[in-house]
């Protein structure tokens, strides 16, 4: 029989992932590899404080960690001074949309040549469950015990924002709830890097995943939850595309 | 300062040991005692390896960071090298005889119990609250907490969304319990009494 | 009346806040403060106060220095990495605009994002103008969880008695150990006014006013003085420190803050038993223990050290506080030990190194 | 019963018994054990016949622990 | 070969990043630092080098850290508070992940938005609190805009040597001063080879590595071990200063550093003529100045304190490198003369100023 | 004879203003104090750092400078604490979309119930004329002497970002480049502290403000350049408008 | 020509200069002097008859320099 | 130390002074002098105080803030009382006849030009260029800088968005400059060259 299908953790990690057992950060860091197995040179890695942490050491390529929420920026640096290569920052949504949403919107001004891949978890994890803000309403955090209320806002549609600048040139949501989910946030990194190559601009891929742990469900559930609730406040799809000329 | 009971919890991360850790203390304390708790782990949010250092008194316990254990419940190999050397002699060793490789038990000047966790756990109707057992198992040694100061504790540590597990845990704590009430020889429990 | 209760020392810190009628909270959670936030959470809409957890640590100061300006008492908690992001607000509304607040900082060792173990590394930013410009900090560095009740409590006080930020200062050790306190219970407290209305309506008429019309140096050197004044003050009347261990004329003083003193108050017992090479019947031995790290308890440490052949100073850092000492006692103290790393010693631990190093004393060696 | 055109291999000590691959597994060949892996974790385990190498399990699992095997001859590919 | 020029001290600190191969600016304006901005955004890419004017200090910083780890020299430059924003990064890349870099501060005084004019206040912040945690960033200060360009210039060199962010610590008078210096013309410097590759392929693999697997507190502490040894090394190769004034044994002696230096050293000769009180033909006077102000060099503070009868400590400020002086010399200063509010003295207010406090010698009264 | 109109600055500031000639920010300043004139209590005033600084000392109600770009969440915690009293963020563009993006972004995400007045010039004035994320493409500024280019990003349309979340109860850009304009803005101050008092949630006022010295030109031209090319990027009128339930 | 309906009193001391008056005036009845007040700024004056008491001038002069009077009878109201 | 020519311009930041400071600093430096120029000034943008110091020498200049002033310009009121005093005896006070209140000028041991600015700006087809004909004046009064000097130093310290003022700028300088070689008895600049 012929193999298939070897998404094999090992090679990366042997003695495993270190990621709660069902998150989706597991899934993002397979994708990434085998994206990364597909091109020419690896990518350097600036991976933010978070729950990313654990895929530090497992990386496809250098990695160099940056202080929580400015990954885009220090990413900006590198880039601007290797400008032949592939340079990808890797964050939660917390740093992305919260503690460094200003380098992150004004990466998206100057139109870094650069790939951000958001990971959407809906809370601040690494540090216990919080409210982040892409919360949904309702839910209980652990700021938050009662729900997020009116008083903490809605949850952010920062992609949805972002999209609307042309130095934004690719961006995508995509989301960690089913098989072929799955195979999207291949898909999605594999084209975030190609624009990047054709240096029209950021590229942006949102991955939607499962935390499982602070959200205090079962792994099914937890996908389920993505499908039925969090898809409708953060739809995935094509956001931005200007690699056609045309915006997405 | 008067006697200082100093206990060492060790496992990993997913097992609940913190949770029995910070259950046994809090008990501890709503029996009279005077505890402190500290817990030492790495980064993971689950797995990863746990110590939590509990020491009690009737007066004042001291400091949570020790090296003079009078007991360690080893539940996981995770760190069981880090912690076998600093127990005292004549302490005792509780260990989870399905993880822990007996063969390491080479200390002759200490005692040794090995605790057959899982089937208790099976026996309260939960695999997963060996954790409970085992807060059982060392309350009932040490004379820390009564039942119903157990009770009480488990209302405290248990989160308020997880309250729907309060009386599973309950029943895992009564196995460990009356285990050592019924099955063990005295002996073991009232060496440790402080 | 007071309550008796078991938690850890995050979760006392917020009893510690309602008690001292703190209503409002912001923050951004850190790992070792970050139970703090989520008891505010939890206690501080209960007993009606207002919690609002943010972006980050630059909106959670500036919302904490509204409420304040708003007259109601406000904290935030942090660990030093958040501190730094809040240290140029500090220096603004600490330093310049005069308004009270505190800010718990739990101390995890390492620059960047560091370990998750305690440390004392934040000893410097927190001393030393944490941010730019001519200005301090009380800082109070409790060694137990009652202790860091009782000193948040206190830091409402005396950010209000002199209109300045607070920082009580713990570790990772005093965040998640669990140990029993009293706390008085929740209180409620009417906001304070607040003077706007001197000059032209400004909370710091003087230097505002003065920036304006640009030129007028010697009423900016005024503010400087006033400022100056204010400092010296704090530092003639505010300076704390506890002594334990033997009296009079002592072998070895060990100067140490916060969990590491508790830990060298603890080691005592063994460290008399070490005795042999140095004195008669064991050593005796005292700690020295600064409450207040600014103002920074000079006299105490020096009275102290004159009492003592040797004076060995511990820290969970490469050496901050020791400058302080040195500066106190006129001299290099003659030993440092430390731990590095994210890790406090046993009592254990903590005797048989600076036992070690007391051995060294035959050859001179000094660090 | 359909008839057996592909397997898994599954590396036992990387599983976390999340049981995202029992569920999507499309013929129900896989299940969970009561095995704990030297992390504590509990195990998946292939349990009966009719694997036909559709590298579902593969896509879904987060820890990369299968390696799916097909005959040659079938060919099956999933739309993205 | 190089050329002389006459321009603003701000200006000419881009003259020496270009001659020290700087390739990438990134940076946002703030008073009194802008013109190095504004020079940089016109000879930056005119040199075909990286100029990025940023939304703000953080991104900046984050900047020059990405464009070193490139491989490239990479600088900002700010006032005081602007380093307050930036110091949660420097912590990070200076002080954990051991990137070069060069940040050039120009003083202004006060905490918040204090005054726009020279300050010396930012002496703490940048020896010692510059963000959290156990590390240190070289302070260099010079005292006129020659030695802002000789200081800039080997900035970067000391920046590569060690594998830290050093400072350049200026004031708002060397700023906007003008003067004529010369530098060498802007040298293309090919990026350095940055090692990834070692262990999980990162930079600074030891303590991101150790953090992953937790409990591994040995690793952590032989990390924290080795930046002892690095800060230790510099304390013992680095320290640097400059005596100037009457040699051998000396009446007064004023410690000071940057423009103040400079503005004691001209008043000497009028110091000089204050003799009367104190000794036949004038009083002897010497200038002791710190060029690094961390590592402090004690040596040198203290074998010229020896030769001095009294010591005057200098600045523009409440008092913070005092502190530094007090340690190395044993005990308090004999006098204290500073100027807040944003302002620096003539040398006839300088000399006048000490007279007085020499004046007060006869009391007894310090400060 | 009646008087008619009578805005003089004298009550407010003897001496006059420290703006420089035809600077707007002495219109919003003698505007502002006109909407006030008409409330019942005075609003508290955070102020930023920026040209606006000139203001502190002549403001209508009490005032609080904060550090630059942070103001709205200063204004923030105060109106949480004070939530009868109006409370109003007045920051200069580089302020409020520059340095304080997050702040203001979760400003407007929360929903803070204050009133935020942005004036945006186009540049960072008070520290002489550097390039802001509000520069318009070409235009040159101290920091992009050959004018903002394409590696510089364009000119960023914060208000239009912030007036898609449900946060912003009322947002709307004005424009001093005449009579008529100079009326709006008036009008816009007066309309966005009602919507503060009765609770919806954030209110922005956006003035396109000239700043003659930093644009290089004089007075008239500064007006024209506004009305020819800022407000063709920078469009006047009601973004958000929720006081009727719907959306603007 | 129109009848003079209304005038204005100008508080030169504030005045800079900017010229903004003089171009918005309908009626061209103010213009720039030579006058320097005396922060050193050029200050406008009413230099002609007509002035209508529009309001126009105090609208956009930025130094609220302008107190505007109008004849009773009259009124004329701005579009907003 | 050599001899140093400490001169000090006070004025509105309107009029331009820093840019006639900052000219003569250029100019003096072209000429083979060694200067220091540093000015004081307020926060406004545009008008407000300003103080610009200019200390030359042939060899070391010293520091630029001073209580030596040889020469100073007032160009306006402002400040004027901060500088007056700080003139050393038998110092020159030059001053825009138009701006400084005369009844202010009560020192004896310091001689005292009355400089007709406005007229000489108007003369050069400029009014706003005052700060550019005290340049020139000062340049011929103290031999700081030549014509082709000045001419060089325009060009440097004009900046590049401006460069079309320059020719006008040169001429009030030149306005300026003859006016003292000129109009003024020789002994005024005589006592000033360094
Ligand atoms: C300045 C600063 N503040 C706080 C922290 C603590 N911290 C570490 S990770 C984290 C949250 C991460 O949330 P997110 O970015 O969403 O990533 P996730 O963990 O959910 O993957 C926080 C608050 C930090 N490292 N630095
Ligand atoms: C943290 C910090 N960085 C820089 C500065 C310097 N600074 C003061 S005002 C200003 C720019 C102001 O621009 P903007 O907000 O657009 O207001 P404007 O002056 O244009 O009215 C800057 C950069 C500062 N005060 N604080
Ligand atoms: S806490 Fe959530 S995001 Fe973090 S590793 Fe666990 S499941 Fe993944
Ligand atoms: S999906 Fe992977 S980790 Fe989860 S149960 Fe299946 S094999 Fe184990
Ligand atoms: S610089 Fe511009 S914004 Fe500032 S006062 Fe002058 S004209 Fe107004
Ligand atoms: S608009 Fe005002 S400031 Fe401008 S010229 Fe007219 S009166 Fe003077």
């Amino acid at each position: 029989m012929k193999v298939v299908a070897e998404p094999s953790a090992e090679a990366l990690a042997p003695h495993g992932f270190d990621f709660c057992p069902g998150c989706g950060y597991g899934s993002v860091l397979l994708a990434l590899t085998d994206v990364v197995s597909g091109l020419q040179q690896q990518p350097v890695f600036m991976v933010d404080i978070g729950c990313v942490d654990f895929m530090t050491a497992h990386m496809p390529g250098d990695v160099l960690m940056g202080p929580h929420g400015r990954t885009s920026a220090l990413a900006s640096g590198y880039k601007r001074m290797q400008p032949d290569r592939l340079v990808c920052a890797i964050q939660g949504d917390g740093g992305f949309m919260g503690l460094g949403a200003a380098e992150s919107l004004h990466t998206a001004v100057r139109g870094e040549q650069i790939t951000i891949i958001v990971l959407n978890n809906g809370v601040l994890a690494d540090t216990g469950g919080q409210l982040a803000a892409t919360t949904l309403a309702g839910k209980a955090t652990s700021t938050t015990p009662e729900g997020r209320a009116p008083q903490h806002g809605p949850p952010l549609p920062f992609l949805e924002m972002l999209s609307s600048l042309s130095g934004v040139a690719y961006a995508e949501r995509v989301a960690i709830d089913s098989a072929l989910g799955i195979r999207r946030v291949r898909r999605a990194i594999a084209k975030a890097f190609d624009v990047q190559r054709s240096g029209l601009g950021l590229s942006i891929v949102e991955v939607l995943s499962p935390c499982p742990t602070h959200w205090r469900m079962d792994t099914v559930q937890s996908w389920e939850y993505i499908t039925q609730s969090v898809r409708s406040v953060y739809p995935t799809g094509v956001l931005a595309d200007r690699t056609r000329g045309t915006d997405g | 300062m008067s006697e200082v009971l100093s206990i060492v919890l060790t496992g990993r991360g997913g097992q609940g040991v913190k949770l029995s850790s910070e259950l046994l203390a809090w008990s501890a304390s709503a029996d009279g005692y005077n505890p402190i708790q500290y817990s030492v782990y790495g980064a993971l949010i689950r797995g990863g390896e746990i110590a939590c250092s509990l020491a009690a008194s009737r007066e004042d316990p001291g400091v949570p960071l020790r090296s003079d254990y009078s007991l360690m419940c080893a539940m996981h190999n995770d760190w069981f090298d880090r912690y076998y050397p600093l127990l005292v002699p004549g302490a005792l060793l509780a260990y989870d005889i399905a993880n822990i490789d007996e063969s390491w038990l080479g200390r002759s000047d200490i005692d040794h119990l090995g605790v057959p966790v899982a089937q208790m756990a099976a026996e309260a109707g939960d695999a997963r609250a060996g954790n409970m057992v085992i807060a059982g198992v060392v309350a009932r040694l040490t004379g820390l907490a009564s039942r119903e100061a157990l009770a009480r504790g488990m209302t405290e540590v248990v989160p308020a969304h997880r309250a729907d597990r309060i009386s599973r845990n309950l029943a895992a704590v009564e196995v460990g319990y009356s285990w050592v009430e019924h099955e063990l020889p005295d002996s073991f429990a009232k060496s440790r009494l402080a | 009346m007071t309550t008796k209760r078991f938690a850890s020392g995050n979760e006392a810190v917020i009893d510690a806040a309602l008690a001292a009628g703190c209503h409002f909270f912001a923050g951004y959670p850190v790992t070792p403060a970050t139970e703090i936030l989520e008891a505010a959470a939890e206690k501080f809409p209960a007993n009606n106060r207002v919690m609002v957890p943010t972006e980050g640590e630059i909106a959670a100061i500036h919302m904490v220095a509204g409420a304040s300006l708003a007259g109601f008492r406000a904290m935030t908690a942090t660990a030093p990495l958040g501190l730094s992001l809040m240290s140029e607000a500090l220096s603004f509304f600490s330093g310049m605009t005069e308004l009270p607040g505190v800010v718990v900082v739990q101390q995890r060792w390492g620059p960047g994002d560091g370990s998750l173990g305690p440390g004392q590394d934040g000893y410097d930013q927190a001393t030393r103008a944490c941010g730019h410009g001519d200005f301090k900090m009380i800082v109070l560095a409790p060694k137990n969880v009652q202790e860091l009740v009782d000193l948040t409590m206190e830091a409402f006080d005396l950010a209000d008695q002199y209109g300045l930020f607070v920082l009580v200062l713990g570790d990772q050790l005093l965040a998640i150990a669990s140990e029993q306190y009293v706390v008085p219970p929740p209180c409620e407290r009417p906001p304070r006014t607040v003077e706007f209305g001197q000059g032209n309506g400004l909370v710091l008429p003087e230097l505002v006013a003065v920036d304006e019309t640009a030129g007028d140096f010697a009423a900016l050197e005024r503010v400087g003085r006033r400022w100056e004044q204010k400092f010296a003050s704090i530092e003639r009347d505010e300076p704390r420190a506890e002594r334990c261990g033997d009296d009079g004329a002592i072998d070895v003083l060990i100067v140490a803050y916060g969990s590491l003193a508790r830990i060298a108050e603890y080691a005592m017992p063994q460290l008399r038993q070490i005795g042999p090479h140095l004195g008669e019947g064991g050593l005796r031995v005292g700690v020295l223990r600064p409450i207040t790290l600014w103002p920074f308890p000079a006299d105490d440490v020096r009275a102290a050290a004159a009492d003592a052949a040797t004076v060995v100073v511990a820290e969970l850092s490469m050496g901050q506080m020791i400058h302080d000492v040195s500066e106190a006692i006129g001299r290099k103290p003659d030993h440092f030990v430390n731990w590095l790393g994210g890790r406090a010693p046993s009592t254990d631990e903590f005797a048989t190194r600076v036992a070690e190093r007391l051995g060294e004393l035959e050859s001179g060696a000094v660090r | 019963m359909p008839k057996t055109v592909g397997t898994v291999a599954i590396a036992e000590h990387l599983c976390k018994g999340c049981d995202l691959c029992v569920v999507v597994c499309p013929e129900h060949v896989l299940a969970m054990t009561d095995r704990l892996n030297s992390k504590g974790w509990p195990v998946v385990a292939l349990v009966a016949e009719g694997c036909t190498g559709c590298t579902l399990c593969a896509d879904v699992c987060p820890d990369g622990v299968f390696t799916v095997y097909r005959e040659e001859s079938r060919k099956i590919e999933a739309d993205v």
